[in-house]
């Protein structure tokens, strides 16, 4: 997982590589340095973080839906973090806001399965392929009610970021 | 000895009390609002009793109903702590008339140090050095007659007056008039009296205070000073004893000036005198506070003499049993005052639940504190947590103590000062003991945390931001079944759904 | 001074030396089994890593692994704590050899006092007086003919010994038999060494310990004598500080004693001798603990002086800066150890969550604890949960803090020995101060919580259960709806069913 | 509600009886003496009990299916709180263990339900009448599978403490 770490303060924003390594145990990589970190389980206490054997102490508050106000050692951050494929998501949700919608990949991954044909009627929300990346399986659905108008992808096939996936054609269009 | 005390108050000045009365094998009662039934000081009261709704004014400041209480329970006397009733000498007349021991000077000693005036010629009239300026009630033309006379800066001060309001520093000649008109109705507006005062305005003042304590038999000794030069907007945050630099010589000086005041108003119990100390070593007579205050604890730390029992058994009619020559001063202490404030937001108070307390331990700290993990700081009273006192055998040590204790402290779910005390025990002209009571305006920026700047903390702060959030989504996943929703914010509701592939979601 | 320092120990100690090194601005490393991975010594660290699985054989007693990590993380020294590895000449050897200081004496001191015999023979050596005995390794006939010579009743012990292991007390002469023998299979058993030798036993003994300090330049004082004659299965559970009815006069005869003792090895660092003390007033050593105790702090709370960071500095290659009369005895201090053992039940250990924990603070009370709320307490190591000292201007005044801070002292989830301890503070030959080591087995039925009986907290619980009981079964209705089912055992399941009427359950 | 408190220890038994008087406090009748308690909520923290003005911090734990260990001043008691109508109907419960299963109402109340009419099937569990006692509706089931054999009362019918509600007869006995 990617995570997009901004300073609500600063405005600056940051990078964040996460595998989990095992329980409680993450591999994170910022800004080019990976590190191994032990997270405490702190249910309603306080975070312990061992990062390289270095110990802080932090205490996590969370802020809205996606900022943590973080003081650890006396400093207190104001951080916003988001998982990046949501972020991708909402830009190409904007980007296709209107007319034929083409659905591309975000991110590679592999087609695992693709419901639908081209010519099928569908409602928006409804599954037409789910690709696999990152460990997760990622049901795409249509964006728009209408018709298939072009399916680019095959099960089992191998997409890159920003392969085009398939297109989505409202019913005006569909009928003139 | 008394047997059963009532503490008129709440917070950690009412746990205080408590303790003193609990080691002494005295029953304590305790009072408390409706947003108090359950709050640390009656957890620890062996009776306690409700007093009213919220507001202070329908409960902890209710006089008839108090003493009601108080004679009910069986209680002998009342501690009125800090703050509420402790200084309202009408309060201390009630309970003399009712029967019950005022755990304090007598009411009408109160008065006359309440008010500023008659307080400034007592103390003349005793010895007692006083900042130059006048004592009298003064219309507009004699200010300006004794303006001309003392020089300016001059403070315009209210007779009545207290914490900072109805007062006016005038600098230049230009901003006399509009001072005194200020101060005026600032005055009126305030306390229903517009009498004024003018006082010379001190230059890089220190806030040097004497503890004294005395009983009814005319014992009356001295605990040595406090310094309380870190203020912010004229309330203290930091306090520390002995003062800095203070000689031997200067100390005596100051202390024979604070039992000469308390004997001239045949002062009983505990009570404190302040002093403005400037650059050249001149002291002046500013206030005496007749009541136990929030810093005693560093007077205690360093004489080990328990001030809370002291006043306990002077009003109980007991002789001090200690003589100026039975006390010294043992190392050095300093307090901090964790307020439920938020030092990254103009310290607006910051009230809530207390959802993780961990109060910090070990050699030379002293916590005494209101509230517990799960307790509630509500927004109707004074917004102080805790205190935080540290002693050392030098100040150094004690100060490296301190940075350690509020490294320890954690609480969390609401925002506290600690991280501003941490600053101010880090600065350069703190370590060095050097400042006076414009430090934090002129250091601090007048109480803005800085803010943390990269490091390994903001490193770390990253990385753990994103594992924050990762575990949050994967809670909430579990939460909902095996499935992945989006948040409402989330394109994924929308179009998406996703579900994680292996054993950490099933 | 050590930029870095790890500390090879668990629990309140580890805290207790990580809280002197940030004093000291030494960055302090911890060590965690896996269990320990979210204790409190971790949490207060700068750095921590693993050391093995939970047993501490596997971990905390690992001396290659510890001193490869000490090294790894570039700690130039190592604080043993007590316990585990701190009386290990072999640990500080290794450290030596490895170029990491050891911070407390070296390996052939630690080695020297760790055996009694050879202990015994330095000490009479230096004029210490000694209980009446042997310091040779005996064959039976020996160890007969000097029972004959020293008189009934004598304790036979063994050499390599330690903690009442291989300990006989011999009375009648019917018994010398039996307990030479006993003696010598325990011996054997417990150390592979079935070495004896043979004390006077001294009757109603006192056990007093002086504590020393000594650094590497000759320079050695002491801090006075602490009271620990207050034990079970000779086990300490509550000290004092200083002794009851120690004169100035045993006492300087006493320190003397102990600073020869010290000298008399180039002792360097804290150390304790521990002396048994008759009711004549006659003195003998014991032994030496060439270590911090877990009682260091009520001689802190007397003296003012950290033991722990004068060990760092001696260590460190520092003189102590302290001399003999730089010292004297402020006030009283008493320890209450708090154990996860249920006093009820044998004392036997009460491993766990601590679902709440809520230590007393206020005036004159510490509190050194390696746990927290939500901390848990595995049955691996030592069950000492937290150490309360109260110091007070008088012993009376230390007495009745000590009473007040148990009362105030919350730890739920598991038991701790906090009711046993109250119920010392309260016995007469307590209070009165004129007790021996056989307080416990005489005063207290050998350490048995008395039955609490009837009296107002009765009246309380009774109705307490039937309120909680009530609270529960309320609760359960409304996590299963609106409808109230019986538990398990109740026949409502079998054949009844109820709902109540109202509000309160919909 | 009635709750019958014994203390493990001294085998000591007490009835207290409790009534809620309003959010946390509580109306408490114990060996004739009437207090009200006023019971701070805890959650997981520890309980505030003010009786008649008098503070007491209790820690409560509980112990097995009825029983609560309460630590009040450093005095640790040992007691098991059970509701008396569980008691009454365990009891019941034994005395009617063969044979034809006679249900007796165990408190005074109000019938408010009748399920069946005599010679009806039942089975063990199954609801017969509903008897409405200190503010709850009792639903009182046959204990056995049987036929019903008896039935004593009507809907709106008050009864006494012991008074026979109805009589379950096994099959055995019902062929027989």
């Amino acid at each position: 997982m990617i995570y997009q770490v901004s300073d609500r303060k600063t405005k600056e924003t940051h990078r964040v590589e996460l595998q989990e390594v095992s329980e409680g145990v993450y591999r994170l990589t910022l800004e080019g340095r990976t590190v191994e970190m032990n997270v405490a389980k702190s249910g309603r206490t306080i975070y312990s973080v061992i990062e390289e054997g270095r110990q802080f102490e932090a205490v996590v508050d969370e802020q809205g839906a996606h900022g943590f106000d973080i003081l650890i050692r006396g400093r207190l951050f104001h951080l916003e973090a988001v998982d990046e494929r949501s972020l991708l998501l909402t830009q190409q949700a904007k980007a296709t806001a209107s007319g034929p919608q083409a659905v591309e990949a975000e991110m590679p991954g592999k087609v695992v399965k693709v419901h639908c044909s081209v010519g099928d009627e569908v409602e928006e929300g409804q599954g037409v392929v789910v690709l696999e990346a990152m460990k997760m399986e990622n049901e795409i659905f249509a964006p728009i009610s209408g018709r298939i108008a072009e399916l680019s992808v095959r099960e089992g096939e191998t997409v890159e970021t920003g392969a085009l996936l398939f297109v989505v054609a409202p019913p005006e269009e569909g009928s003139s | 000895m008394f047997k059963k005390i009532l503490i008129a108050n709440r917070g950690e000045i009412a746990v205080r009390v408590i303790r003193a009365c609990h080691e002494m094998g005295i029953e304590a009662v305790a009072i408390y609002s409706d947003v108090d039934r359950d709050a640390l000081h009656v957890r620890y009261a062996d009776e306690a009793y409700p007093c009213g709704p919220p507001p202070a004014a329908e409960s902890y400041l209710r006089m008839e109903r108090i003493v009601e209480i108080a004679k009910r329970a069986g209680a002998e006397a009342i501690h009125p702590g800090y703050g509420f009733l402790a200084e309202n000498g009408d309060f201390a007349d009630l309970c003399e008339r009712e029967g019950v021991v005022f755990i304090g000077p007598a009411g009408d000693v109160m008065r006359k140090m309440g008010d500023k005036v008659t307080a400034r010629q007592t103390m003349e009239a005793a010895g007692v050095p006083i900042v130059p300026g006048t004592t009298e009630r003064l219309s507009d033309a004699e200010a300006r007659a004794w303006i001309e006379k003392i020089g300016l800066p001059v403070m315009i001060k209210a007779s009545a007056g207290g914490g900072g309001k109805g007062m006016r520093l005038v600098r230049r000649p230009e901003e006399i008039e509009q001072g005194l008109k200020r101060a005026r109705s600032e005055a009126k507006a305030s306390f229903g009296d517009d009498s004024l005062y003018i006082e010379k305005f001190v230059e890089q003042p220190r806030h040097i205070e004497i503890q004294v304590l005395a009983d009814g038999f005319g014992n009356c000794i001295h605990l040595f000073e406090r310094e309380c030069s870190i203020q912010r907007r004229h309330q203290k945050v930091i306090e520390e004893a002995p003062g800095n630099g203070i000689t031997p010589e200067l100390r005596a000086e100051m202390g024979r000036a604070a039992v000469a005041a308390a004997k001239a108003v045949h002062y009983r119990g505990a009570g404190t005198c302040e002093f403005l100390l400037d650059a050249e070593g001149n002291f002046y007579f500013l206030e005496m506070n007749t009541r136990v205050q929030v810093e005693h604890a560093i007077t205690e730390a360093i004489t080990g003499v328990d001030i809370v029992k002291a006043m306990i058994r002077v009003a109980a009619g007991e002789e001090l049993g200690i003589d100026q020559e039975d006390v010294s001063i043992s190392g050095h202490a300093i307090e901090a005052r964790i307020y439920a404030e938020d030092p990254e937001n103009k310290f607006l108070p910051s009230p809530g639940e207390i959802v993780v307390y961990r109060p910090p331990g070990g050699i030379g700290v002293r916590v005494d504190s209101g509230v517990y993990q799960g307790a509630r700081v509500t927004p109707h009273y004074d917004p102080m947590v805790a205190k935080l006192i540290t002693w050392g055998r030098t100040r150094s040590e004690s100060v490296e103590r301190m940075r350690r204790a509020l490294r320890e402290f954690v609480v969390k779910g609401i925002k506290t000062s600690i991280p501003f005390h941490e600053q101010v025990l880090h600065h350069p002209i703190f370590l060095e003991g050097r400042y006076d009571t414009g430090f934090i305006d002129e250091h601090m920026g007048g109480g803005v945390l800085r803010t943390a700047d990269g490091g390994q903390e903001h490193r770390v702060a990253l990385m753990l931001a994103a594992v924050a959030a990762w575990r949050r989504d994967k809670e909430r996943a579990r939460r909902a079944g095996s499935v992945v929703h989006g948040s409402g914010q989330s394109p994924w509701r929308a179009f998406g759904l996703r579900r994680q592939l292996g054993g950490g979601l099933r």
